[in-house]
């Protein structure tokens, strides 16, 4: 816990390459289920964690993992959300990298955060927004580090372990915002083919780039489309399908977390989460893990603990907000 | 401050007045986005806000506020949704003029902390959220504007952390880590604007809001402040400004 | 004329970023004719060219340059086709910066290009693709340079100047390509509002990054539309309306070259055009530039010695392409 | 050479027959683009073809073949469109198995030349179009394939200018010159084809066409070839592959 150093194996992009040649970069049919899915992670795993916040986050994948009772694993996300706090409290994950975490403004500091993070329990190790998606961008470009003006003059330098870097034209020193290369992607889409092909509706978040960096990407998708509908718009297509690994279909696949233009996340859901954390400490989070990841055997049944109409209003505002 | 507004709202049209029109603002949600609607409607129409969950020119849908910097409603009605990461780096091109943070401590020099109060980063005595976007519109707009309540607990002598550098210890020290750019302009707060001096870089009052003493912004200050050569006292918001303000947080969730 | 040495204000990022910091980032309407935004480019300017080959090419911007009679540019541009050739008899080039120069295989090596950097008229610069399409995402991000694993070991790196860097990280040495900052972005777009915030269907080619490197963006569009248009699919925006300083509303602004989904390039005017060079050498050029370019007063005069029936033809092409 | 087929299809068939299957190929327009395809409808319906114009999955258009890699033609029915510099960075990342190259002269240790003719790059003899993507594709694909017309002014012992550089001068100075992977592996020509000596990375004859001698291979070639081991002899194009392939290019735009 605390290692204020960057592990090698972040920024090893010679190593990070030896993994992506040696897989198969396949046009097949990626169509599985969220076990199957989720079976490709392994204990110790660096998860690159994709939308941003409430926003597009891929809880059906993360709750099939927590499920699978994985431990030690890391996730880094740009700004991480109460799914980052389920992992806390289950035991799954020893190190958070991130820019921000908590909620959201009205529910103020988290105190899931405070208290795996003050005891040390859990590694908080923080970047800033821009380095956090520039660390993706590093990784999906296939190369160790970006040069950037971010960062430097902070106290955040020493937490990550960022280095600087002489431009060899002008001679001045940038920052050099060292590459993270995943070992797997978990992304949530609107809509993809069943040879992976994926799109996104409305904000990309670091998505494409996750995909691009990670060794494994494991998509959940609101919708399955067919190959004729992605070649009709191949211009909206983020994610290859050669580069998918698994693909799950699984409509709500981030609720109570939003889906642009799909459904907007469940303020009541996090005050109500909130309000029990408030009553009984980090215990309501075990609480919640039992009712809603180990409880409900499907993914479906996860969702009746919501309801029809709750996602039916969710889903009615987010048209609102849309169209 | 008398009875017509609330701190709140004092902070957003104060905040608002900073924007001049034919400008790019990056504002976060709460009071900064409020700022910025403000400004928009009321006299720079041409201002494009940028928010940092990847939008560029959204709308205010009054009653439906955004919380967070990365949901639909802090898009809506956006002219471009370019990514996270895409609209950091429109603010490290230089196009973006100017950015609204706040922060949980700030230090005589400007720099602000929102990720751990205590000595010991991995283990700290009270963990807060964290930068966020905070580190990157420090360092990358053209120009910073701290919009925050003025609590003594909050202006310290120095951070616990530095988690958005300013001027760091002033004589250009932030050149000399590699911020080649930008630094913060004004603080606004709820007792006045302060500035900095500019070859110290050391923070002084600039103005005050009406009935407030330059001793009560001291008084309220955990350093020593400088002054500026001439100090102004701000107009206090007109009715024109709170009733558009107003008109964009009808459930009152930011304006309190 | 063949200096093999870089120029520093390519790639001085600090200057770069202080011209657009200079620049007011408007949401005003930008909407004006060829002439006015033409009238922005100086002799001498360094231009980063949109589209690719015979591609979007903003071939109506170009032509407007030429009949403004600027002299001494420098043309960027991944790959240069005859919009190329056109710049260097009518002696407004002096340089040009590209991955390769001709118009397409049928039509063998441009000899054009041959007469007239064959005679040290002209330097190509040669880039590798990849490479210059960093040279442009380096300026769009505001930094001197992008690591990369490509151009080394050739005899390009002398031509350009390319230098390397040490990744601070894990010590391995890669290719610094250096930031390419142009005075001026010619765009050509498929829709745009009157506020100049840009859309693009089909191939993205380089546009979106040569906008953000350049100091003044020039952009010429298929159709205009509303702001609602734009607020309605904002994640089709790829240009923000802020960083344009001039819109122009040119239909069949790329023609005879291509735009996408909206008409083909016309082969048979390449075929023409070369048919000509094969009798008369350069010369077929000089009669093309009085008869195209020189001649006609406006873009609308021009098209009409193409006449309707061809634009009509090559516009059905392109739908049965991309249906 | 029979007279059931001419050299382009040839090539055309040899170079498909180098793809596997669950793999992506970097193919430019002409006979590579004509020997994907194949292999695709072939023996691969697996592989992604990934061309240079910022095209990924494309099929082709009979009758409407590309004569650029950046054009609608060369995107038709594609399932990503990602741009120029973001199909390279893909190669960069790995992610592209083989890429298909050609070239003006080509040396002993397949470095390539498509850029000028003469020793001065300002003022060359015979200027070429130049490197479009070939260098990226050389310098990044996990493996290149070269395809090309068996010419002795082709096959030079030096090249004027390395446009597309495969083994630089051997004994690991591609590593050294920062090519941190990937390489020629073969040279698929009309005469045979060709690979390299694992130590040295000099070129050598590892298979012939039916009816093609080594010395034939040798009196077409401008330097001294080394011979594998075991030289094989290819099969030639059968029917079912000359069928497909012709089926791909009607006009006989590119199979001339």
């Amino acid at each position: 816990m605390g290692d204020p150093h960057l592990n090698p194996a972040e920024y090893d992009f010679i190593a990070a390459r030896r993994r992506v040649e040696a897989k198969a970069k396949s046009a097949a049919e990626k169509l599985t289920s969220l076990e199957d899915a989720v079976g490709r992670v392994k204990d110790g795993d660096q998860i690159g964690v994709g939308g941003c916040l409430f926003s597009r986050t891929p809880l059906a994948l993360m709750r099939e993992i927590l499920r699978q009772r994985r431990r030690g694993l890391t996730l880094a996300r740009n700004l991480t959300c109460n799914e980052g706090e389920l992992f806390m409290a289950a035991g799954a994950v020893s190190r958070v990298t991130t820019a921000w975490m908590s909620i959201g403004l009205p529910w103020g500091v988290s105190k899931i955060l405070r208290h795996y993070v003050e005891t040390g329990a859990v590694a908080l190790e923080e970047w800033s927004h821009l380095a956090l998606g520039l660390r993706f961008r590093a990784g999906a470009m296939g190369v160790p580090f970006l040069p950037a003006l971010t960062m430097l003059g902070s106290d955040l330098v020493g937490v990550g372990g960022l280095k600087t870097v002489q431009d060899p034209y002008t001679g001045e020193t940038v920052a050099a915002v060292p590459a993270l290369f995943p070992d797997v992607a978990l992304l949530h889409v609107h809509r993809a083919d069943r040879f992976g092909n994926c799109q996104i509706d409305g904000y990309p978040h670091m998505d494409a780039d996750i995909a691009r960096a990670a060794t494994t990407v494991l998509v959940s998708t609101e919708e399955i489309i067919s190959e004729e509908e992605t070649r009709r718009y191949p211009d909206r297509t983020v994610v290859p399908g050669f580069l998918v690994d698994a693909l799950v279909h699984v409509p709500f696949g981030s609720f109570p977390h939003e889906c642009y233009g799909l459904y907007e996340a469940d303020y009541d859901h996090f005050a109500e989460y909130c309000a029990a954390i408030d009553r009984s400490g980090p215990a309501a989070v075990g609480d919640y893990l039992e009712r809603y990841v180990y409880g409900p055997p499907t993914w479906s049944d996860y969702l009746d603990l919501f309801g029809g109409e709750r996602m039916a209003l969710q889903a009615k505002r987010a048209k609102e907000l849309t169209r | 401050m008398t009875e017509r507004f609330n701190a709140s709202e004092l902070l957003a049209v104060i905040a608002a007045r900073q924007l001049r029109d034919d400008t790019t603002v990056f504002a976060g949600v709460g009071v900064p986005l409020l700022a910025a609607a403000l400004a928009k409607r009321r006299h720079a129409p041409r201002l494009t806000m940028v928010i940092e969950g990847g939008i560029i020119g959204p709308e205010i849908a009054p009653g439906r506020l955004p919380v967070s910097t990365n949901e639909m409603r802090a898009g809506h009605r956006a002219t471009m949704l370019p990514g996270i990461t895409d609209a950091f780096l429109f603010a490290q091109r230089g196009f973006v003029d100017v950015g609204f943070m706040g922060g949980a401590q700030i230090d005589q020099y400007g720099n602000i902390n929102t990720s751990v109060l205590g000595a010991d980063y991995w283990h700290p005595k009270v963990r807060l959220p964290g930068t966020g976007g905070a580190n990157d519109i420090a360092s990358l707009c053209r120009e910073v504007i701290i919009v925050t309540a003025h609590e003594k607990r909050r202006f310290v002598e120095r951070v616990d952390f530095v988690t958005s550098p300013s001027w760091v210890r002033g004589d250009g020290s932030r050149r000399a880590a590699g911020l080649l750019f930008g630094g913060v302009s004004r603080v606004v707060t709820t007792l006045g604007i302060l500035g900095f001096d500019p070859d110290s870089k050391r923070m002084r009052i600039e103005a005050t809001h009406p009935g407030v003493s330059t001793d009560t912004v001291r008084q309220n200050t955990g350093f020593a402040l400088l002054e500026a050569p001439r100090i102004e006292t701000t107009e206090p918001p007109s009715d024109e400004e709170l009733e558009m303000l107003r008109a964009l947080d009808p459930e009152r969730r930011f304006l309190g």
